[in-house]
């Protein structure tokens, strides 16, 4: 190894979410450390939420599986699963989507406004109930890979 | 009254109002964008919605999410603070025909304040001095190159839908005038959605004399009489006080019974300022009148012992003034710095994270703020961190005060203009009371 | 007046001082033991001098270590706070032999109501009412059996150089009385230095009561009021508020009678604190006198606007009161709630690093305290972290802001007994001003 | 690896975010660690003193030389490093002294505490000057072992 391929190194952990390589020879050995722990804001940790107010959302389990993308409410406002109340919702668990079909309704202020998936794929979650008001960037759904 | 209120703002604003609702026993409801997910006007509220994403017009000035924030919430009134959609008589209007109520004036109040040239031609009826200038909006150039000629230089091109002190430009030669027409037109444009100019002439001594005003919508109105706010720089206030060392009692009620007279012809509901410029003889002159709680209402609860922000709400809740004219007597002085991250050379906003805050404390020393050691300062909006606001017995003792809790306010991590607070108190014309709008500019 | 004085004293109260010193314009010179290197006390002082090791009798107790700090400086002036050495006669004695201006009382007056027994008998003779009991100490157990049968139990056993709600007991049964002298005699021994012991008797329905004076040795003697500090915890005060609701105008002008005739015989100066029990029929009896600044002045400083450190140093310094009797009035109410770090439930001290801290803040919010975000609360002396005070128009008004103000409070890193004082804050009884000393108790 | 490589890679750590390089060569190891932000105590550094009075006193380099000792003011008071105005001092640096010998005075209300040797060795340094004052647990002197 010569200083050139050091220095593409250097850019490497640079450039990357990285903080330590290792590496040896004979018989191979290579050591890559990720992303320091996030150095928590001493002294400035938000304490829990003491608000009786609506608690931060269930993330749906985006770091556990990459390929479950999750659908977040661009408004604040009424969710409804359904056209309107006497039809079926446009969507249940399981239920295979086209990206840009409509899977629910954000209602503020009499506008409804139209959810679409943002994937093809299978709706794994429905993270809310017919009626629920939700906030902006809230998960409505999450949409996971046909397995 | 009301059982629950949404408050559509953010910052120290938020906070003051959240406490004031505590206060009265009603329910608060905080708004948020995502950039202020940890700030603390979300915490201490009893409930919280994020509206929208960081930028203020997706958000904070995001009239439809504020109102379906409300509608979720199931809240009575909105109150707006100021800035953001406080002086948006359209807002006023939607919240009032969803059944909100809107904590502030009659939307066709906010309607003909807001609009400078309207506002000076109410003023000029009623017998009040306004500014040198003109009643209706300049049409073109050589409309310009008149009117300097009329009232003389130097000039103040006006934008009739500004305020506050945004959208204003000097002109101090006329061979400025097309070329500063042309960039205040197009600024205008951009600022407040609106071409319209006016002119105005340009005091150079003079001083910044505001009046609080408070009424009821039912016949009550009164003032807590003047705040001095000459310190300025680039037209936004830096420290303000109240009573003014320029207004004797003789000036203070003649002031008094002009702002009166301006809001009690229009049946003022809400709290108001009535902004004077006052020269160095004793008249004063009609700027332009803001139909919301002010930045610096403290000075002037510390001085006559009333809740602005509680008054405010009672009113807007129906109920009558809680006090009349007569009652309303000015104890000692009081001072406010406002605190902002930024760079006390340069202006420039300061972002980043506060790793060490020390607030001042100890007898009558407030501070309204919403930062806290390790907050994250966010790049979108106001400056303002904190407003440091003292009273003493005098204004001597108010300024000695002032200077030890400047002294002890300790923020690390992000700049702040503390230090030009500090230079400023130490000053030996700001002690003798020596002021004047170019205060700032000729002393630093 | 003074050009530098020296503080000695730690926490909040050095802290208030070091203010009022710099708001008089006045140089401040801190001492601090080695536990107190990173205390705010020392940064927000003009100079500071390290005087000894963390236990408080190598630091805050050691007198030369302090007279030498204060030679060294060069100052004028000791202000001995509350606690430590400032009711400490010998101490006073010292620092006038050394030249150097004992902020507190004449020796004399500090030694006459230091003793218990000496200020019973001053008051007793002056025609008010004392607490029933002895007036001379108890000679055994004999003797304390006969004063028992005398005035009836329950009977309280106090240590004449006592004070401040320590070396207390209550004697409920005849047959305890002689193990109790036992303890009572050492435990005075050891916090005293003195076995002297005297018994009243012990009222378990009544109102801890005092009235707060100002005397500038020249006969000028003042009386700001009462103060109500029933909320007790183990004989020490949790709570405190002016005015009390069990005060009316009539009774209030015969408690302040009282408390003047007792201070204006002696020509007292400086700032003390005459305290009352308050019976239910609003009888009311001596129980001792602090030659000193009290913890909870704030309150009174709140209702009189009258800034009492500020007036103590000027006082002190050879000024004359700058106030008369007739000008103070009472205005509004004023709370306050001692922030201790300790465990709320078993009152254990809690040591540690603050890692979270935002104060509450808004209008009529004080904060006197010493800790920040960071600070590591050392485990050698008083619980007293900060004072939360508030002051609002009226009662209700002022619990309101105290209980937003709580809500507010975050401290973490250390246990704080704010969940009691919201308990309490919430509770009917407190609410409704049905409060004795017995409250805690019976409330936990 | 020449000089000159070391000098570049001495370049490398001081420019970009890298705190260490360790390199082998028999059988190659390499290790690049990059630049962890200090984890300073984050919100609760007590900032630098603004105070005019004393500043921290100069440590002697005890960490440096761990057979330096410090002899520290056991009084807050006024230093003399005589015992009479007129008199020559105890020491002078390079002095001889014995555990036990008194080096120095500090004087609290008029009191004159002798100042000790704590071990036998030489006066490495006077830190304080004749009438200095001085706090509780100030370093007067340092002594180190003959040499």
């Amino acid at each position: 190894m010569d200083i050139h391929e050091i220095k593409e190194l250097i850019d490497l952990i640079e450039t990357r979410d990285i903080v330590e390589i290792e590496y040896s020879k004979a018989d191979e050995k290579i050591r890559i450390v990720r992303g320091v722990p996030e150095i928590s804001p001493k002294g400035g940790k938000p304490r829990q939420e003491r608000s009786d107010g609506p608690q931060e959302a269930v993330r749906p389990e985006e770091d556990e599986d990459k390929d479950i993308i999750s659908v977040n409410s661009p408004f604040v406002g009424t969710f409804y699963c359904a056209p309107s109340p006497s039809e079926k919702p446009f969507v249940e668990i399981g239920v295979k989507v086209k990206k840009g079909q409509t899977i629910g309704i954000v209602e503020a202020m009499k506008l409804m406004n139209a959810i679409e998936a943002d994937a093809d794929g299978i709706i794994k979650q429905i993270l809310k109930k017919d009626g629920d008001p939700v906030e902006f960037g809230e998960p409505l759904f999450t949409i996971g890979p046909e397995s | 009254m009301f059982t629950k209120v949404l408050v559509a703002n953010r910052g120290e604003i938020a906070i003051r109002i959240i406490r004031a609702l505590k206060e009265l026993g009603i329910r608060s409801v905080a708004v948020y964008s995502t950039a202020d997910k940890n700030a603390l006007h979300t915490r201490i509220a009893d409930e919280k919605v994020c509206i929208g994403s960081a930028q203020s017009k997706n958000s904070y000035l995001n009239a439809p999410a504020i109102i379906s924030a409300a509608q979720i919430k199931g809240v009575d009134a909105i109150h707006p603070g100021y800035g953001f959609l406080s002086e948006d008589a359209g807002f006023a209007e939607v919240c009032e025909a969803a059944g909100i109520k809107f904590i502030g004036p009659k939307p066709q109040d906010i309607e003909l304040m807001g609009n400078k040239l309207k506002a000076r031609e109410h003023v000029n009826k009623l017998g009040i001095q306004v500014m040198p200038g003109t009643f209706q909006e300049i049409e073109d150039e050589q409309h310009a190159i008149r009117i300097a000629k009329e009232i003389g230089l130097p000039l103040m091109v006006k934008a009739a839908e500004g305020g506050g002190g945004r959208g204003m430009k000097i002109i101090y030669d006329e061979d400025q005038i097309p070329n500063i027409i042309k960039i205040a037109r197009a600024e205008a444009k951009t600022a407040f959605g609106n071409t319209s100019l006016y002119i105005e002439k340009y005091f150079e001594n003079v001083r910044h004399v505001e009046i609080q005003i408070i009424g009821d919508g039912n016949g009550g109105v009164v003032s807590l009489s003047e705040r001095e706010c000459s310190i300025q720089r680039r037209h936004q206030k830096f420290i303000e006080e109240s009573p003014s060392v320029a207004v004797d009692d003789k000036l203070r009620n003649r002031m008094n019974d002009a702002a009166l007279k301006i809001t009690r012809n229009i049946n003022y509901r809400g709290v108001g300022t009535v902004e004077f410029l006052l020269d160095e003889k004793g008249k004063f002159y009609f700027m332009e009148m803001n139909t919301r709680l002010q930045v610096e209402h403290p000075v002037t609860e510390f001085v006559t012992g009333m809740d602005i922000v509680a008054e405010q709400i009672n009113i807007a809740g129906g109920q009558r003034m809680s006090i009349s004219q007569k009652d309303i007597k000015l104890k000692g002085h009081s001072i406010e710095c406002r605190i902002n991250a930024e760079d006390p050379e340069t202006l420039v906003p300061s972002s980043g994270t506060i790793h060490t805050y020390i607030q001042p404390g100890g007898p009558w020393v407030r501070v309204d703020g919403h930062v806290y050691c390790g907050y994250e300062v966010p790049p979108y909006y106001d400056s303002l961190i904190a407003k440091l606001i003292v009273w003493a017995e005098d204004r001597d003792s108010a300024i000695r005060r002032m200077q030890r809790s400047l002294d002890e306010f300790v923020i690390e991590g992000i700049k702040t203009n503390i230090p030009l607070h500090k230079k400023i108190l130490a000053s030996k014309d700001f002690l003798l009371g020596n002021i004047s709008t170019r205060f700032i500019d000729k002393f630093i």
